[in-house]
């Protein structure tokens, strides 16, 4: 299990490499890739992520070694940024490598569900005309009814 | 005790972080205290329904005893991912 | 959409950054991949993967068309292997581009329970004591109700 | 007609295709014509239950007509992914 919590950039593909590599007894490798889409329609010049140092790390850790129990998982990765990023950079990835696809996939999507609403970040859009934090969503609190 | 503020809270409060002197028995008691002390503490507390709290780096409850808790955060609804 | 049926080796690295460079105005990209996992534990040598050619490629485009209108997808990538794979080897994998997690989620399993189930493959493991061809499975076969 | 069989139909049948010239109506009367050619078609064709049947390279039915059909294959549930 490795989780990163970074201002850097990550090369989606090298991580996504070594993941795989890492787990050939695995036949089902899953991975999910956030980025900065320009919501504002043109407007949005960064999305600025705040996060709780210490915190984040520790919620990250549990919420990873919950999946991890939960679905016997081969192997459990997840990078996430903070700091400025602009349109069309990679904000966070998660993977999952597990013997059935069902389980990788459902893996995912609980660290995905969780980090959303779970993990210590708080992320603001700052545009042409003015900055705005990106309100949590209800049915991103309601995604967490399924597990 | 450390009492941390982050996004919309640390930016109306106008700080990221305090040391507080508090004898609150619970988070309530001592989000009364600081909104009694200025008008952008009450701002940011004045709907706790759209706050959350964590004590030592744990989610917690607006209900929960400080009694031992070093660090106090106050924040919005995460939006990670 | 690429859609691509091939006895060669792909790197799962650089097919994920290239989807994902092409795909920014989608906020989330979902892959999936497929390696030869050691069944036989140890017994392995190989896996065959036979197919029908003309038919794989228009059954894979005819699935992957009605994932992208069904979920509004930005783009969708399909790479399936056939020929003789050895273990630790990649045999397929897709990618999903959506502008919500949910449905780069949800179109990546939509793809993957269509291609185990509908798209001409068979499977045979090549073990040091004889082969085997693989049977379908039934909760394969079920898992195609969800949709 | 083309008729095509893979992985174990194939192997069974011990040809991957083959032209065969039939008057049959349905696939099930082609299946019934060529497992009475010899026993490793009747083998090969047992368990209709074990096998699908693609016409034009589509999936179909062993009751589909088989009028104007050029390309007809035989094969276990698929296994792909």
């Amino acid at each position: 299990m490795r989780i990163a919590v970074q201002t850097d950039p990550f090369d989606l593909g090298e991580e996504a490499n070594a993941f795989a590599a890492g787990v050939t007894a695995a036949g089902a490798v899953v991975t999910f890739t956030g980025v900065v889409r320009d919501l504002a329609q043109g407007g949005l010049r960064a999305m600025e992520i705040e996060h709780y140092p210490g915190m984040t790390e520790k919620a990250i850790t549990s919420i990873a070694e919950r999946a991890a129990e939960r679905w016997s998982l081969s192997d459990v990765l997840v990078i996430h940024r903070h700091g400025q990023l602009r349109p069309g950079e990679t904000i966070m990835m998660v993977a999952t490598a597990a013997p059935h696809r069902k389980h990788a996939f459902e893996a995912a999507e609980y660290l995905m569900d969780y980090l959303k609403s779970r993990a210590p970040f708080w992320k603001k859009e700052i545009a042409a005309d003015g900055s705005e934090w990106v309100a949590a969503k209800v049915e991103d609190e309601d995604a967490l009814d399924r597990w | 005790m450390d009492v941390l503020y982050f996004a919309w809270v640390r930016e109306r409060i106008g700080l990221p972080r305090e040391r507080v002197e508090t004898g609150a028995a619970t988070v309530a008691d001592l989000v009364s205290e600081l909104s009694a002390r200025e008008d952008r503490y009450a701002a940011a507390f004045a709907d706790l329904s759209a706050l959350r709290v964590a004590l030592d780096q744990e989610l917690s409850d607006f209900d929960a005893p400080l009694a031992g808790v070093r660090e106090v955060a106050f924040f919005p609804p995460m939006t990670g991912g």
